[in-house]
């Protein structure tokens, strides 16, 4: 059971535990990312997250059938926000229940390590001062 | 031919808008038009990466393109 | 920051979320376990979850402070449910925020295997035709 | 001596009550206690684990008991 969505209101982080809540799950592991207020010791004033959504939505169903694949994981949520953010709030959450424990973790980590690499999401930083798109330089 | 580029993030800014129109010759797969677009737009050589898309997939550089194509460019992507 | 909570009534998730959230943390992961309907194929009806309650707390807190030590956790909630709990509810919630990600699965991870070793807290499985305390016997 | 035991779990179905207060001769420390505690209860020799607490905390099997102490008994934990 998959439920992959990019929204551009506030995520809600209790719908995706409640979409991977499942009676045969031996554990429930959920990653939440929120936007920091410093980024290398300067004051970020918020962020805008832009997204090429289809293909961002392709992207990350592939990282959840990775995950069921290898982690034989029972339901996947992974919601990730778009637009304009305020410092503390959520970016992306990541759900997974797997029938034993260290499988959500692994499968949990595996999906946020990979949605960071892979998923075209971009996210810029605005300061008082000038913005940046964040990671594109080396 | 006519390649339609779409250009998201950082690229956006690079190339000026968010969609154009190009026409290029000798350019028939992904990895020579990357080459083009680092030509055209030195910008793209200083970024830590670059990909370009295809029927919302990363395609590899022997991806050949044809005329009806829309090719997304991608720069280093920065979710989470 | 810790908070550690022993609960008869339904856990909040959200809140213990809440908790970890720092303005400096790369991530918060969370842990939720819920009580499952089958054990070995056999049916649960219900369970029951007893504590020793002022040790109980003391263990969940000494595990926080390990978690603190070795991974530098920002914050850690720790809420375990007692009493009787239907199939489905959830019987603990486990809370990090790490400066950077990986330790926050990491310390998680560690907290949820550590605390079903050494805290004092019982579980009794209740079917249709007799009831068992859990993992009492080899 | 005298010692309060407190009992959890499937301690407390093996003596069949949550507090008792024992009469012991020859139990000097934890791990005497918990021999004597298993001649008298049988049962707990089949659990898969025995721990006893003084003052909240585990006690090892040379801490001395002294008769003022409340010993709990911890038969395998389950929470989680």
């Amino acid at each position: 059971m998959l439920d992959i969505q990019i929204h551009d209101s506030p995520l809600d982080t209790q719908a995706c535990i409640d979409f991977t809540s499942h009676p045969n799950a031996g554990g429930n592991t959920i990653f939440v990312g929120t936007v920091r207020e410093f980024t290398k010791g300067k004051k970020v004033i918020r962020l805008e997250f832009e997204s090429y959504e289809p293909m961002a939505i392709k992207e990350m169903t592939k990282i959840a059938e990775i995950a069921q694949k290898k982690w034989s994981t029972l339901a996947v949520s992974i919601h990730h926000r778009v637009g304009v953010l305020a410092i503390g709030e959520v970016a992306v959450v990541i759900a997974v229940s797997t029938p034993h424990r260290k499988a959500a973790f692994e499968a949990c980590e595996f999906m946020i390590d990979t949605l960071k690499e892979t998923v075209p999401i971009w996210k810029k930083e605005i300061f008082e001062d000038g913005e940046i798109w964040v990671a594109a330089h080396p | 031919m006519t390649i339609k580029l779409v250009a998201y993030g950082i690229a956006k800014d690079i190339i000026g808008k968010h969609q154009v129109e190009i026409q290029v010759e000798a350019v028939n797969n992904i990895g020579e038009l990357k080459e083009w677009l680092c030509q055209k737009y030195p910008d793209f050589q200083k970024l830590r990466s670059l990909s370009l898309a295809v029927n919302e997939e990363y395609q590899e550089d022997v991806f050949a393109l044809t005329a009806k194509d829309e090719v997304v460019i991608i720069p280093p992507v920065s979710g989470g």
